[in-house]
């Protein structure tokens, strides 16, 4: 966590009224420190055993999460399971499409996640648009916004390819290629930007965790 | 009667309450809240642990489909109709259908209003079996829903033999369907729906004779027989209030005419009222998809010949093509200039009535706790509202 | 139904009617008599409900058409009342009190058509859309695929080939078109 | 085999070129215009060639030329001879008289061949009717695709 | 509140002991229903890159991308569809509308990847593991996107046909010709095979879209015999059309678009006297003078195109009409005199000279028009007919082809008798052998190979059979004999022949090359005939050109550029003379394309 003393980034929050700038930290957000092999090897192995996603069906993607937790697919046997707040989370599903009021609410989502964090993009929407390519109120690539770690191509991609998605992300985190988080610390500068070119009413904090 | 909980308070103009006063707090439930139906948020000012006003906010899932039709050759959009209610996207694929083939002309073949029907049967029920489970769910009873999107589930292998499409089916097409039953198909939708049959038996049981079920949804959310006109209302919310007004009845659609069914009728609309109505739907649409498993031809033609797809011009006209979904009437409103596309399509949702101005109106005086689960009563899809 | 078709003729001066197909009919109205004409048929004429309102962008014509879908339930039959308004000034009276759920309607095509409803609730606020700033958008003259090229950035790497030019390169180039 | 049996077979050989050559010069020196004559002009060099082939065997001392005949499209034996050649040639008389020139060749190597005692002399006569059944096989298909398209 | 309310909800205990829903191994327990859509497959070989799942993706999730080793040739296009995962909404319209029906789609579902970039590939051509997958999605029997069958031609009936010399194609009426016009899916794959290159997707949507004015000046921009190209056009194009590449929704090989039909439509809609509102006029007067040696498809075309840039063309013509083979080749029950006068008198109409009964190498020399004009374009194709080449050949009831059909353009006696035997395989054999049967003759068509082989047109060969032709296949000719003295013992029997025939059987004796029929021996028959009609090929006839002319010529044919030019710089020469195709079509796009190679020699020597 930042220290909320540091000196104001570049993107101090300009986007709040004044009032309520004190209310978040002030700092972009630092890459993770690692630990030393041995203990981060174990961490990855422990973080891969429990993903627990956050709730929040922003597309159609949603539809194929409640058979994924409920019986006939059961995701908790593989250490999956949904929690209501960012907070308590650690990967992401982005299910599809986001519209623009909705990646707001990702931003938003993503950054108050607890770190390590992942993200799992499902569908053509999210690799480049979909089948909203021309619409006016969807973006293209979600990995402009927010880094992504696991793709799963379909539309929508069906309870069994999101558990191999999720075997996937496993494997990733297991090997330490979970690199999602880092990625969005070393070129925060770039995200926010990207963010604020479609966001264009932006009246939220640059910093949420 | 317990059922006094809400009592009768006439729709009129919202007084916006002075959140200056100190005694009321603003609380968002929603986008991000697992007691919301999809991706909506409601703006609740609550007094203590009750509502004094709630305002939706929609439009999360926006994707401008309306506008995209608009760009679209008319044959390019029937896999995009599909994808604007998500959990039942049969209805928009009929309803598209047909509203081109009254403007065309295109006469379709009967085995395809057959397997129509049939479709859009099997999909009223999967989309309550959804639902179900997250009404129970949203009075804490997560049980049901371990059993019944499973069951939503089986209903949907048989989309996928039938259509190869879990989700988005894409099987009803201008000019019929685009295939017919596979070999055993009929078999084995009969014995899923004896599988359905049983577990909805024991979802009876559990469900609607369950002490606390019965307390948190008796008398919540009611809805006087006279607000079904003022607001709007269709399907199971309207007909838990007395009315037997079923589109499947009373515009005879499809094969419907053909088949024996009563518009299933309630007494007093609230919450209790209203998911024990849809649960009889359930079984009442059981036994259509039986007597339409009955009654479908073996032989014929399931699709018309049609012009060529990538120059299809449509004479001018409009026509308003409407269906009993699950949450009443889905319609489809279109318009042709004798282009090849079209002029406008608009989606007439049944969510958008009661999932808006009917949510924001009875969601005063509830306690917070039951905001989810009045809500999930009215069976709302954010996705229709908002296209 | 003659007998309301002159009524309607009589009162509001409707025209137009046409049997769209049994039991669906459209008429017009002028958008001035447009919210005494739908208070009558929902009063008197037993078209109580409202399925939806919606307009439609007639740029050629410089007008909105409004349409409102009424049900009779009683009579199993459905009227499309249309009405047209001025493009560059697009005003109409607010029905909210005629139906409760109109106040939605209007606040939609608002924002997507810029069709204005004075009094109408929370008419002027967003509806679906959050910080837009582009002109309504379900106008004919915005272009939703110019406006997506330019705000949201795409996957590179794509291009395709026309057959006939592609053959022509492949097999005969020296030829002139 | 002797030398001088060798020598003889290839001074045969030659002698048959230099005659075609002669022939085609023939023809070509009376020829009426000049889509003639480039033709019979054509062919002539063809057999230019020829001679020359044979006088490098002569120099080389052995006929390295394949032993295998070209297929026989049966043209040779069907189209009719006209003997002597009529005097206004078009294309289809050109080719026809080149066809049979090369079997007539190819027969008498072939005869030749049977007749001859001595293996490898028979192996070289064999040889030479091969090439000429190959340049036979040259103007049957010359006349298919140019002549009897549509037959 | 009774007690059951309390309960009852313990009922959910009972499950306890029941099987759990649960799937054990989703990933590997689940493959996707027989009709899944998962991912797409294509079969490469049959595909021929159309790009009409391009065109229905409303997605624009499909780019046709060029690949190696599939190089563009007529009917493909060489390009193939590669799919975006990153737009794709597995609707599968794209297999439902596919022509060749080469798209499918697997039962395949399950594709992870950390990296966005590679959800692309080309199906068929990029190796995937579902390539190979049975199951998955495929139009269902008796169902497409694309309507399979054509617009059928009201024709007179075979019976009727043979009495008279009527056009046998009545053409297409407008409902017909729009009907016709919007089974095409404008993907171009016609255009590369026509010699001419015409716009035919232009030409149709001309046709879909009811302006015929510009559909005809879109003919005219690369061709000025629509009505007769509309008629006995080979039409190449059709056999490139995609629409035809793969099976209709009854399982029958679909047919093409009747692009030539079209063609015919729109002429035949246009009147003459309208033609003005739709066509360019010709340019001011250049000041230059053009000849044109022969007044056929090809020569006329050269001479349209010329005259519209303002040059001033004479055209030499031997015979005393216009239309080349097209008059005196194609019989009137195909080629109406009216629609062939319709085209030449457009081209006159500009101010092009033709001066009938002129025939170069007789009248005046090469040289003296050389000399006299700025170019020449020689198109004087192929008047002299081949001969059998058997023995007897030269008997007198052995007619030549195409001397039969002048006679009968001329309206003379053609004097056949009562049987006709007809040698070859071509379009001048089927055309000579209807004109028979015209004229009462009981027909045999002797051809040394199969139908299949035949170069005529197959709706050619199946007309001719219809209207009672006998197709005697694999015969080859040995011999025509006089009829001995004894056998002609009816008086007042025509003098006929014998024509012997040899049975034969197809080997297979070159790799890649076609089976060349061998005489089976002993086989050998003896039929008698009236007349026996020759047409087993034309050859040129070149006497006119001295030696002293400059052009060099290599068996029998000017040596020619690709624009017409010889090896004389103001001489250019096209059409049968010169290309291999020998048809209508390429003699018009060689005079087209000479005539704007002579217009850039004209301009540069004015300059």
């Amino acid at each position: 966590m930042s220290d909320k003393h540091s000196i104001p980034g570049p993107l101090a929050n300009e986007g709040l009224p004044l009032a309520e700038r004190g209310l978040f930290c002030d700092a972009p957000p630092r890459q993770y420190q690692r630990a030393n092999k041995i203990t981060e090897a174990f961490w990855n192995w422990a973080r891969a055993q429990s993903l627990w996603i956050l709730g929040f069906g922003t597309g159609c993607g949603a539809i194929e999460l409640r058979p994924l937790m409920t019986s006939r697919f059961d995701m908790y046997r593989y250490g999956i399971q949904p929690r209501p707040t960012p907070r308590q989370s650690s990967v992401f599903v982005i299910g599809g499409y986001a519209s623009v009021k909705t990646l707001k609410r990702i931003v938003r989502s993503y950054e108050q996640m607890m770190g390590p964090k992942f993200v799992v993009a499902l569908g053509s929407c999210t690799i480049n648009g979909g089948m909203y390519w021309d619409s006016y109120n969807t973006i293209k690539r979600i990995d402009q916004y927010i880094p992504v770690d696991v793709y799963i191509a379909g539309c929508m991609p069906r309870p069994e390819a999101l558990l191999a998605g999720f075997q996937e992300l496993k494997r990733i985190i297991r090997a330490g290629r979970g690199e999602g988080q880092n990625e969005y610390a070393r070129k925060f500068e770039w995200y926010k930007a990207n963010q604020k070119q479609v966001i264009k009413d932006w009246n939220m904090p640059d910093y949420n965790w | 009667m317990s059922r006094a909980k809400a009592p009768y308070i006439a729709p009129a103009e919202r007084a916006a309450p002075d959140l200056d006063s100190g005694k009321y707090l603003v609380m968002w439930q929603g986008p991000n809240h697992p007691g919301i139906t999809g991706n909506m948020s409601l703006r609740l000012v609550i007094e203590g642990d009750s509502v004094v006003d709630c305002e939706t906010h929609v439009g999360y899932l926006h994707r401008g489909f309306e506008k995209l039709m608009e760009r679209r050759l008319w044959m390019q959009n029937f896999p995009l109709v599909c994808r604007i209610a998500v959990p039942e996207p049969d209805f928009n694929e009929y309803c598209y259908a047909a509203a081109l083939e009254e403007l065309a002309g295109i006469e379709v073949p009967d085995k395809a209003v057959w397997l129509r029907t049939l479709s859009l049967e099997m999909i009223r029920l999967a989309s309550f079996l959804m639902w179900i489970g997250g009404q129970a769910g949203a009075f804490g009873h997560g049980t049901i829903a371990q059993w019944s999107v499973t069951m939503r589930d089986y209903v949907l292998d048989l989309f996928e033999e039938l259509t190869g499409g879990r989700i988005y089916h894409m099987y009803i097409i201008p000019g019929g369907v685009r295939g017919d039953v596979p070999a055993g198909f009929l078999r084995r939708v009969l014995e899923t729906m004896d599988t359905v049959r049983k577990n909805l038996d024991d979802i009876e049981l559990v469900m609607f004779h369950n002490v606390v079920y019965k307390m948190r949804a008796q008398g919540l959310g009611y809805i006087p027989p006279d607000w079904v006109d003022q607001y709007g209302i269709t399907g199971p919310n309207a007909r838990a209030a007395g009315l037997p007004r079923d589109l499947r009845k009373d515009l005879g659609y499809l094969a419907y005419p053909r088949l024996s069914f009563e518009p299933i009728v309630g007494t007093v609309s609230d919450a209790f009222e209203r998911s024990r109505l849809r649960l009889l739907e359930m079984y009442q649409s059981i036994d259509l998809i039986r007597q339409i498993v009955d009654m479908l031809p073996a032989r014929g033609a399931f699709r018309a010949k049609l012009p060529n797809p990538l120059h299809w011009k449509i004479p001018a006209g409009e026509t308003y093509v409407a269906a009993e979904c699950t949450r009443g009437e889905y319609g489809f409103y279109v318009v042709s200039d004798g282009g090849d596309k079209p002029r406008r399509v608009a989606v007439r949702g049944p969510s958008y009535t009661h999932g808006v101005a009917l949510m924001e109106r009875l969601a005063r005086g509830v306690n917070i706790a039951d905001v989810a689960g009045l809500m999930v009563s009215l069976h709302t899809y954010p996705p229709e509202i908002e296209r | 139904m003659k007998e309301l078709i002159t009524s309607l003729a009589n009162r509001y001066g409707v025209r137009d009617w046409k049997d769209l197909k049994a039991g669906q009919a459209a008429c017009f109205v002028d958008s001035g008599r447009l919210r005494d004409c739908l208070r009558w048929l929902r009063d008197e004429a037993g078209y109580a409900h409202l399925s939806f309102a919606t307009a439609i962008d007639q740029l050629e014509r410089g007008v909105f058409t409004l349409t409102y879908a009424l049900r009779n339930h009683e009579r199993g039959h459905s009227l499309l009342v249309h009405s047209e308004i001025d493009r560059t000034r697009p005003v109409v009276d607010s029905i909210h009190r005629l139906w409760a759920q109109a106040w939605t309607y209007q606040r939609e095509m608002k924002e997507w058509y810029g069709i204005d409803f004075p009094g109408s609730p929370r008419v002027d606020e967003e509806f679906v859309l959050e910080g837009w700033q582009g002109p309504p958008m379900m106008r004919r003259d915005f272009d939703s695929l110019a406006y997506s090229d330019a705000t949201y950035a795409e996957r590179p790497g794509r291009a395709s080939s026309d057959p006939a030019e592609h053959m022509k390169r492949e097999l005969y180039p020296e030829e002139q078109a | 085999m002797k030398h001088d049996e060798f020598a003889a077979a290839l001074a045969f050989a030659l002698e048959r070129e230099q005659a075609a050559v002669a022939f085609y010069a023939d023809l070509e020196s009376r020829a009426a215009f000049a889509a003639q004559k480039a033709t019979l002009a054509e062919f002539r060099l063809m057999e230019e060639g020829h001679v020359a082939l044979v006088r490098s065997l002569q120099a080389r001392g052995e006929v390295n030329l394949s032993a295998t005949a070209a297929v026989d499209l049966g043209l040779a034996r069907q189209l009719a001879a006209d003997e002597p050649p009529p005097a206004e040639l078009d294309f289809q008389q050109i080719l026809k008289l080149a066809i049979k020139k090369e079997e007539r060749s190819g027969d008498l190597y072939g005869q030749l061949a049977a007749a001859a005692l001595d293996p490898e002399l028979r192996e070289i006569f064999g040889r030479l009717a091969a090439e000429e059944s190959r340049h036979r096989h040259y103007f049957e298909a010359l006349y298919e695709s140019e002549v009897a398209r549509d037959n | 509140m009774n007690i059951k309310d309390f309960i009852a909800p313990f009922a959910v205990w009972k499950r306890a002991f029941e099987k759990p829903f649960t799937v054990r191994k989703p990933i590997d327990e689940r493959p996707g229903a027989p009709r899944y859509r998962g991912f797409h497959i294509n079969d490469a070989k049959a595909c021929v890159g159309c790009g009409s799942c391009e065109a229905i993706c409303m997605n624009q999730a499909i780019d046709l991308v060029p690949v190696a080793g599939l190089p563009a040739k007529e009917g493909d296009s060489g390009l193939r569809p590669r799919v975006d995962y990153g737009r794709c909404c597995w609707c599968a319209l794209c297999v439902d509308i596919c022509p060749s029906g080469s798209l499918g789609m697997s039962n395949e579902y399950v594709w992870v990847d950390a990296d966005p970039e590679v959800f692309r590939y080309t199906p068929g051509v990029e190796a995937k593991p579902w390539d190979k997958s049975e199951l998955g999605y495929r139009r269902a029997e008796g169902y497409r996107l694309l309507d399979g069958q054509r617009v059928a031609m009201p024709e007179l009936d075979h019976q009727a046909a043979v009495q008279s010399f009527l056009e046998l194609v009545r053409g297409y009426s407008r409902q017909q010709a729009e009907r016709e016009a919007d089974r095409c899916v404008a993907c171009g794959l016609c255009v590369a095979s026509c010699p001419a290159h015409m716009d035919i997707p232009g030409y149709i949507k001309a046709v879909r879209d009811g302006q015929l004015d510009e559909g005809l000046n879109l003919l005219y921009e690369t061709n000025p015999f629509p009505e007769a190209c509309g008629r006995i056009c080979t039409h190449r194009c059709e056999a490139a059309c995609s629409i035809g590449a793969g099976t209709g929704a009854d399982g029958e090989p679909a047919d093409p678009v009747a692009i030539r039909w079209l063609k015919r439509y729109i002429a035949d809609q246009v009147e003459l006297a309208d033609y003005g509102r739709a066509l360019p006029r010709a340019e001011p007067d250049s000041g230059r003078r053009v000849a044109v040696v022969g007044a056929g498809p090809g020569g006329l075309a050269a001479a349209y195109y010329l005259r519209l840039q303002g040059h001033a063309v004479t055209v030499l013509e031997k015979d005393e009409a216009g239309g080349g083979m097209l008059r005196y080749g194609i019989p009137e029950y195909r080629l109406p005199y009216p629609a062939l006068d319709k085209d030449i008198a457009w081209i006159q109409s500009l101010g092009v000279d033709i001066r009938y009964g002129t025939a170069v190498g007789v009248d005046l020399s090469l040289a003296d028009l050389a000399a006299s004009h700025d170019a020449v374009y020689l198109s004087t194709g192929l008047p002299a007919p081949y001969r059998l080449d058997v023995p007897g050949d030269d008997h007198p009831r052995v007619l030549d082809g195409v001397a039969v059909l002048a006679a009968a353009t001329r309206g003379q006696s053609l004097g056949l008798g009562k049987t006709v035997a007809v040698v070859g395989g071509g379009n001048v054999a089927m055309d000579a052998a209807r004109t028979a049967l015209r004229a009462g003759c009981a027909v045999d068509i002797l051809y040394r190979r199969r139908e299949a082989d035949m170069p005529a047109d197959p709706d050619e060969i199946r007309e001719a059979k219809a209207e009672g032709a006998r197709l005697v296949e694999k015969a080859i000719p040995l011999e025509v004999k006089a009829i001995p003295l004894e056998v002609k013992a009816i008086p007042g029997d025509p003098a006929g022949a014998l024509v012997a025939w040899n049975e034969a059987r197809m080997v297979q004796k070159e790799d890649g090359q076609r089976p060349v029929p061998e005489p089976i021996p002993g086989a050998v028959h003896e039929d008698r005939y009236d007349s026996i009609i020759a047409a087993i090929g034309q050859g040129p006839d070149l006497a006119f050109v001295a030696e002293s002319d400059g052009i060099e010529i290599r068996r029998f044919k000017p040596v020619v550029a690709s624009d017409g030019r010889t090896s004389r710089a103001t001489i250019f020469a096209g059409g049968d003379l010169t290309n291999e195709r020998k048809d209508a079509i390429s003699a018009i796009a060689d005079g087209h394309r000479a005539a704007l190679a002579m217009d850039r020699l004209l301009r540069a020597k004015g300059n």
